[in-house]
């Protein structure tokens, strides 16, 4: 589902195969693959595209559809002076992503965070732990069925 | 266990750091706590240190115990009202993330800002980085020991703090730039007060070079300690001043310029030498530049209006408010429900005096942002850490940590 | 064996003028008699090297007596020989130990009595 | 007032001798060795050997035991364990002290009348010899050879300590 | 005298507060600071042999500094043969000396600090900083 | 029982004045780095804050003590008895002035004196090796505080303390031999008479200018060693409030911890006591008197008087208008006293040597407020491979030079 302005983006092109949708909105290129593309092509972005940083991993939830959670990953290139932003999804009832961190070391405490604050579990990764919220903590706060107050402490 | 032992559970962060382990050579280490109760962790950082003797076989950072769920907080508040969070993310650079918010907020919306605005933003987001930086400079000589530049320092601070007020009333929490603007227009005599921190700084500053930069005591404490290489820098995320330290010119500033910046001249300064005095000098120039932006804002700021002519978002005019029936209906709809931004999704960085502060804002298109999540540059430097200490010694972490210029509050939101 | 003059008065006369060497010379064995003590009854090998301390410093004090006695700075110098010897001493044999305790992890004397580890 | 002064400085030395063999723990053995070595200064003093006093102090109770408070420190050193000890200690050792004590008194009161005209006298002041300059003369001039060779020991401990020691260092 | 008076002034100082200041007990104020943390561990654990190290220099030297004085005070009389005498044993001691600070005792703590340095600008060699990571490792320090 | 008599009443006043200097030491040190750093100092507590030391004593005395379950208490208590103990011991040792001779004199017919006294407590032969002795001990206080506390930071900050003050003791004792080489003796007072005279009638014979070694830097050795064996700026390691949060007093509270702080400033005292003595001559004045250094004392307090009174007329406070000219009289009246002749032979001495103890001091914070501190194996590294060869480099050339003209 790659819309035809974008065929010719060496950065779509390069992902080709692995896309299963892009767009591009002010002024910003988003490349979504499944789960389970996601490292290969964040291991192409790397070393093909020269992104050579990771500025976050992070996710949003949308509740009612499924699957539910969506990973996004901003990326960097220094060298190129450009930015990119891929996104997997990852469904509600048992989220789980292959993790980042053999690709991108910073990825690491992203990736606790967001398994922290949504709950979805990055699998491969070397120290999945909660990272924000005390080590005890039921739920994960930043999902949309998380009540903002009444929380317990 | 406790329950007011601290949120992580220090069992777990042992299970890899084992007391008494053996390490290789056959001595035995010892871990020591370091934070969150610590006076040079700079807030609320825990580091779990194994040492062998004095130096660090093995460094473990453990954050958390900041964390106030302000990216749940956007959830609910209406798109200006969140501007008033984002300043206490990072509470060292408030000005700083409240202009990376509108940004994202404003490009969503699409809105043109009047140059007026823009270049007081620049002013203003570089006084932040001064005061940031000054307070570095003051915490990190004073963890060196140095106190009387703490105190020279935070003497100009306490002078760019009153400039604040100021404009927007407030010391710290100043939430002066909103989503189409500024909140106020400028006040009177805003030139003089600025015109007169610009004259004496540069000579302030020339006064804190003379106390350290040459000092022999501080060159042994900072030069070749906390060095990264460039390619650990990059793949662990660090941005900032650190990156720049290591020789790479990146600021976004220059890269991709927002509000206005490419108008204004200025370097981006960057040294080679990677290390702690490298850090030190590159915050210094840092602050050069940044007075020689504030000047040329100050002697250049066009005239103009301080918010977009934008009536369904930014608050009308008091005097139109009670003469024009439109403008209190806005007015009205404003506080009361506030504007709805058409849906989509951005990422918009800026450099903000640590590094790259992003703000990922994603809009369903109702009045409240549907996600909001903060890349702060605490977050991604801090990383760094075990690569930046380990192997190193116990007197070294000071030191190093320092140069990181972390701000608990932007670690852990 | 005694002094005949065991007459009080005699005594507090004497005393008035000054200590008797002889009763320096008792401390000195006393304290050296403590060491022996020590050195026989003590399991920790640091304490153990404290109680030679303690001999030594015992025999340092006769030697200062005797100087007195004779007048002479002879004895001085041998305590202050005896003192070198054993700062000498105390820094090989704590070397010794911390050598000792990084191999057997044990202080005791009693388990450290064999030649092969 | 030298009898007040013996008397006391006596009883400290021999008090703290006394610790030294009964405390359990090694530091407490550790300061209790200081305080013996303090209070033997006093006596020096008494007895007219200033400078040896204050060698006794800068020395033994400044250098020597703080090397040993460090070696406590350092090795973590416990309490001591009472049960082990040796049988021989057991059987012998009181009555051999006793009879240690006894020869040792017997000699010393053999050769030195305790009380009486011929009794030497310990009076504070009656011997000034004992002052740095006296012991410059003589250790420069007289024992010129000892004062050598003892660098020489010196040097030979630097170099076993360090010996000792180094597969620690490494 | 003055040792009376000192043992006086400070054992009132060491004990004052005691008597006089109101105490409360409370668990967590009698727990050993550590930061803001539950003490992990006991603090009774063994140190490196360094300070050992520098406790045993010191003794040797002490030793030599205090031959210094006897011999300060009778210089005037000895004048060059003093000299001649104390330049033989420092000479030897300071042999010892040097023998240590070759062996490297005297570096308090060897670290093994990196102090590699990198150009400025964008390196020329971000290319090869980039090179493929292998899938099958997990490159991060928790491996070892 | 006259000894006794005179010697109680010495003692009184000098532990009085001496614990005065200590509690507005610290006043002073306060409100010197505050001018330094452009801010007020304590102000609050009486005029110029005079009285924040009583406010700090009663507020630290009425301040709970803590007693911690985990802590040795036997030795807890006795690390800080020991510091001050030996910090307040080695002050009787320090002559600070010549001798008074009290005339004969009547009280109720009866007839006493004349009475002849130093100033000191005691006047020994081995006044520097007492001084140093006594520092020596002052270890045990440091290492048994850091050990007896049962914590990681105790521990650590103790014993690098303890390493610390014996590395600093040897080029210490190294700088203090090498004046002794032309002085030949170890009598605190004979030392500081050695010093008397001038050479071409106006360069003083301190052992800093001394002909044919002028000892300057054994002066500095010797200070470096003094910032280091008291613990401060740059070397106050061991109670850094960086890495081990604060050293080997971690665990104290109250009086027990301030005890710590008076042993450091007691130190401070006898430290630049004993430098002024082996190296700025003492009570030597600075000048021969027949150029007139009998005068600078009443001239600078009539001064200082003069400006009291001044400012008294001119406040810049309400309360000013009292306390300024109090002062002033007060000033002036110590004016008075030290140029009036029977007294000056007296008190011109006691003036020297507490202006030369007094500079030191002030020394010793600006030091603090201008310096950053060493990282701990850069501070031993300079002890041992640069102090002692140094200082026994020093004690060479000296030595040789005093064989060669002597």
């Amino acid at each position: 589902m790659i819309p035809e302005s974008l065929q010719g983006n060496p950065m779509v092109a390069a992902l080709a195969d692995l896309a299963t949708f892009a767009k591009f909105e002010f002024n910003e290129l988003t490349i979504e693959t499944a789960p389970e593309n996601i490292v290969e092509a964040l291991r192409r972005v790397k070393q093909d595209l020269k992104f050579e940083r990771l500025t976050s991993v992070t996710g949003v939830d949308r509740l009612p559809v499924e699957p539910r959670y969506e990973v996004v990953y901003h990326l960097q290139s220094v060298a190129g002076n450009s930015r990119l932003r891929l996104k997997t999804r990852a469904s509600g009832t048992n989220p789980k992503v292959p993790t980042a961190t053999l690709v991108y070391r910073s990825a690491e405490w992203y990736e606790r965070e967001t398994f922290d604050l949504f709950g979805i579990n990055f699998t491969g990764h070397p120290d999945m732990r909660r990272i924000m919220m005390p080590d005890g903590w039921e739920g994960h706060p930043l999902r949309k069925d998380y009540p903002i107050t009444g929380a317990r402490y | 266990m406790s329950n007011y032992s601290g949120i992580s559970n220090p069992t777990d962060v042992h299970r890899d750091h084992q007391v008494h382990e053996t390490n290789g050579s056959g001595h035995r280490t010892m871990v020591l706590n370091m934070g969150p109760q610590h006076p040079s962790t700079h807030g609320v950082l825990r580091l779990l240190l194994e040492l062998d003797g004095e130096t660090i076989v093995k460094a473990a950072p453990d954050i958390g115990y900041l964390h106030t769920g302000i990216e749940k907080e956007f959830e609910v508040k209406t798109y200006q009202q969140g501007v008033t969070l984002t300043d206490r993310i990072d509470y060292l650079a408030p000005l700083s993330n409240n202009l990376v918010y509108c940004l994202a907020a404003e490009k969503l919306l699409g809105l043109e800002i009047p140059e007026h605005a823009q270049w007081t933003r620049v002013m203003l987001a570089e006084f932040t980085r001064l005061n940031s930086h000054l307070v570095w400079l003051a915490t990190h000589a004073i963890d060196i020991g140095a106190m009387s530049v703490f105190l020279y320092c935070f003497r100009e601070r306490e002078e760019i703090l009153r400039i604040f007020e100021m404009f927007s009333g407030q010391r710290m929490m100043t939430s002066y730039f909103r989503i189409g603007g500024l909140a106020l227009p400028h006040p009177r005599g805003w030139q003089k007060r600025v015109k007169d921190f610009v004259d004496i700084f540069a000579s302030r500053v020339d006064q804190y070079e003379e106390l350290l930069t040459n000092n022999r005591i501080w060159t042994g404490r900072t030069k070749g300690i906390g060095y990264i290489s460039l390619e650990d820098m990059l793949d662990l995320g660090v941005t900032g001043p650190m990156l720049r330290a290591a020789g790479l010119k990146v600021d976004a500033r220059k890269d991709t310029p927002y509000s206005s910046y490419e108008k204004f001249d200025f370097e981006v300064p960057t040294r080679t030498e990677n290390d702690v005095y490298a850090r030190y000098l590159l915050r210094v120039e840092e602050m050069r530049q940044s007075h020689k932006i504030i000047k040329q804002a100050l002697e250049g700021m066009p005239s103009g209006s301080h918010q977009a002519d934008a009536p369904g978002i930014v608050l009308p005019d008091r005097e139109k408010m009670k003469t024009q029936m439109e403008s209190l209906i806005y007015h009205f709809k404003i506080v009361s429900e506030g504007f709805r931004v058409p849906e989509g999704e951005v990422y918009q960085a800026i450099e903000s005096p640590r590094g790259e502060v992003g703000c990922y804002m994603v809009s369903d298109g109702t009045q409240k942002p549907y996600r909001v999540h903060w890349r702060g540059p605490s977050f991604g430097n801090l990383q760094s850490t075990s690569k930046l200490i380990e192997g190193t010694l116990i007197a070294d972490v000071i030191a190093a940590l320092g140069s990181m210029d972390f701000v608990l509050g932007d670690t852990d939101r | 064996m005694l002094s005949p003059a065991m007459d009080p008065q005699v005594i507090m006369q004497t005393l008035g003028k000054g200590v008797p060497t002889t009763w320096y010379l008792a401390l000195s064995a006393v304290l050296f008699t403590i060491g022996v003590a020590g050195f026989i009854l003590r399991r920790n090998i640091i304490t153990v090297f404290m109680c030679i301390e303690l001999m030594l410093n015992a025999v340092n004090l006769s030697f200062i007596s005797f100087a007195h006695e004779h007048r002479q700075v002879s004895g001085h110098l041998f305590t202050f020989f005896v003192m070198v010897v054993a700062a000498a001493e105390a820094a090989v044999g704590l070397a010794i130990i911390l050598t000792v305790f990084k191999n057997r992890s044990t202080l005791n004397i009693d388990e450290i009595d064999s030649l092969k580890n | 007032m030298d009898l007040f002064f013996f008397l006391l400085f006596a009883f400290i030395a021999v008090a703290c001798a006394v610790s030294v063999v009964l405390q359990r723990h090694p530091i407490s053995c550790a300061l209790s060795l200081v305080g013996t070595m303090a209070a033997l200064a006093v006596l020096y003093l008494l007895l007219g050997a200033e400078f040896i006093a204050m060698v006794q102090v800068i020395v033994y109770a400044g250098a020597i035991m703080v090397l040993f408070v460090f070696v406590i420190m350092l090795l973590n050193a416990g309490a001591e364990d009472r049960r082990g000890s040796s049988w021989v200690a057991r059987i012998a050792g009181l009555p051999a002290l006793a009879v240690l004590l006894g020869i040792l008194g017997y000699l010393m009161l053999t050769f030195y009348p305790m009380i009486g005209p011929k009794a030497s006298l310990v009076h504070f002041g009656d011997f000034t010899g004992g002052g740095a300059k006296e012991i410059g003369t003589a250790l420069f001039t007289e024992y010129l050879l000892p004062f050598e060779v003892t660098s020489i020991l010196i040097l030979i401990a630097i170099l076993g300590a360090i010996v000792l020691a180094r597969k620690e260092i490494d | 005298m003055q040792a009376v008076f000192a043992v006086v002034i400070a054992a009132a100082l060491v004990t004052l507060s005691f008597v006089i200041g109101r105490r409360v007990k409370n668990p967590i104020k009698d727990m050993a600071y550590e930061c803001g943390i539950e003490p992990t561990g006991d603090a009774r654990q063994r140190f490196t042999v360094k300070f050992y190290l520098v406790g045993m220099l010191f003794i040797l030297f002490d030793i030599e500094a205090i031959f210094l004085y006897p011999w300060a005070v009778v210089y005037k009389q000895l004048k060059m043969f003093a000299f001649t005498e104390m330049l033989v044993f420092i000479g030897l001691v300071l042999a010892g000396f040097f023998y240590i600070w070759k062996k490297g005792v005297l570096d308090w703590a060897a670290t093994n600090r990196d102090n590699g340095t990198v150009t400025g600008g964008i390196p020329a060699n971000l290319k090869s900083m980039l090179e493929p990571v292998p899938a099958t490792t997990i490159p991060t320090r928790r491996s070892n | 029982m006259e000894f006794l008599i005179i010697t109680s009443i010495k003692l009184a006043l000098i532990l009085f004045v001496f614990m005065t200097t200590l509690a507005y030491l610290q006043w002073v040190e306060r409100k010197v780095i505050a001018h330094v750093q452009v801010r007020m100092g304590p102000s609050r507590v009486g005029p110029h804050g005079l009285l924040q030391p009583l406010a700090d004593v009663i507020k630290l005395i009425t301040k709970e003590g803590v007693l911690p379950p985990h802590v040795n208490t036997f030795y807890y208590l006795a690390a800080p008895f020991l510091a001050v103990f030996f910090a307040l011991i080695s002050v009787s040792f320090i002559p600070f002035g010549t001798g008074i001779t009290i005339p004969v004199f009547h009280v109720g017919g009866a007839t006493y004196g004349p009475y002849k006294t130093m100033f000191e407590l005691a006047d020994t032969n081995m006044g520097v090796l007492l001084v140093l002795a006594i520092s020596s001990m002052g270890v045990y206080g440091i290492a048994l505080a850091g050990w007896s506390s049962n914590n990681k930071y105790a521990l650590m900050g103790g014993l690098r303390s303890s390493a610390q003050m014996i590395s600093y003791e040897l080029p210490m004792s190294l700088a203090i031999a090498a004046p002794l080489l032309s002085i030949g003796s170890l009598n605190l007072r004979q030392i500081s008479d050695a010093q008397a005279g001038y050479s071409l009638g106006f360069i003083p014979h301190w052992s800093v200018f001394a002909f044919p070694a002028p000892q300057f830097f054994s002066f500095i050795i010797f200070m470096i060693a003094a910032f280091a064996e008291t613990n401060r700026i740059p070397f106050d390691l061991p109670e850094a409030e960086n890495e081990l949060v604060a050293g080997f007093h971690v665990e104290y509270s109250s009086m027990t911890f301030a005890s710590f702080f008076m042993a450091e400033y007691a130190n401070m005292v006898t430290v630049c006591s004993m430098a002024t003595l082996l190296f700025l001559g003492g009570w030597q004045p600075l000048w021969p008197v027949a150029y007139g250094s009998n005068l600078v004392a009443p001239l600078i307090l009539a001064g200082a008087g003069a400006l009291c009174v001044y400012h008294g007329l001119n406040p810049a406070r309400p309360f000013d208008r009292i306390t300024l000219p109090v002062f002033g009289v007060i000033f002036f009246g110590l004016a008075a006293l030290m140029a009036f002749p029977p007294t000056v032979p007296i008190l011109m001495p006691m003036f020297w040597f507490l202006a030369k103890v007094g500079f030191l001091l002030f020394v010793f914070i600006w030091i603090r407020a201008t310096l950053p501190r060493f990282r701990y194996d850069q501070l031993m590294g300079f002890a041992w491979k640069f102090l002692f060869p140094v200082a026994l480099a020093n004690l060479l050339i000296t030595g040789f030079l005093v064989a060669l003209v002597s």
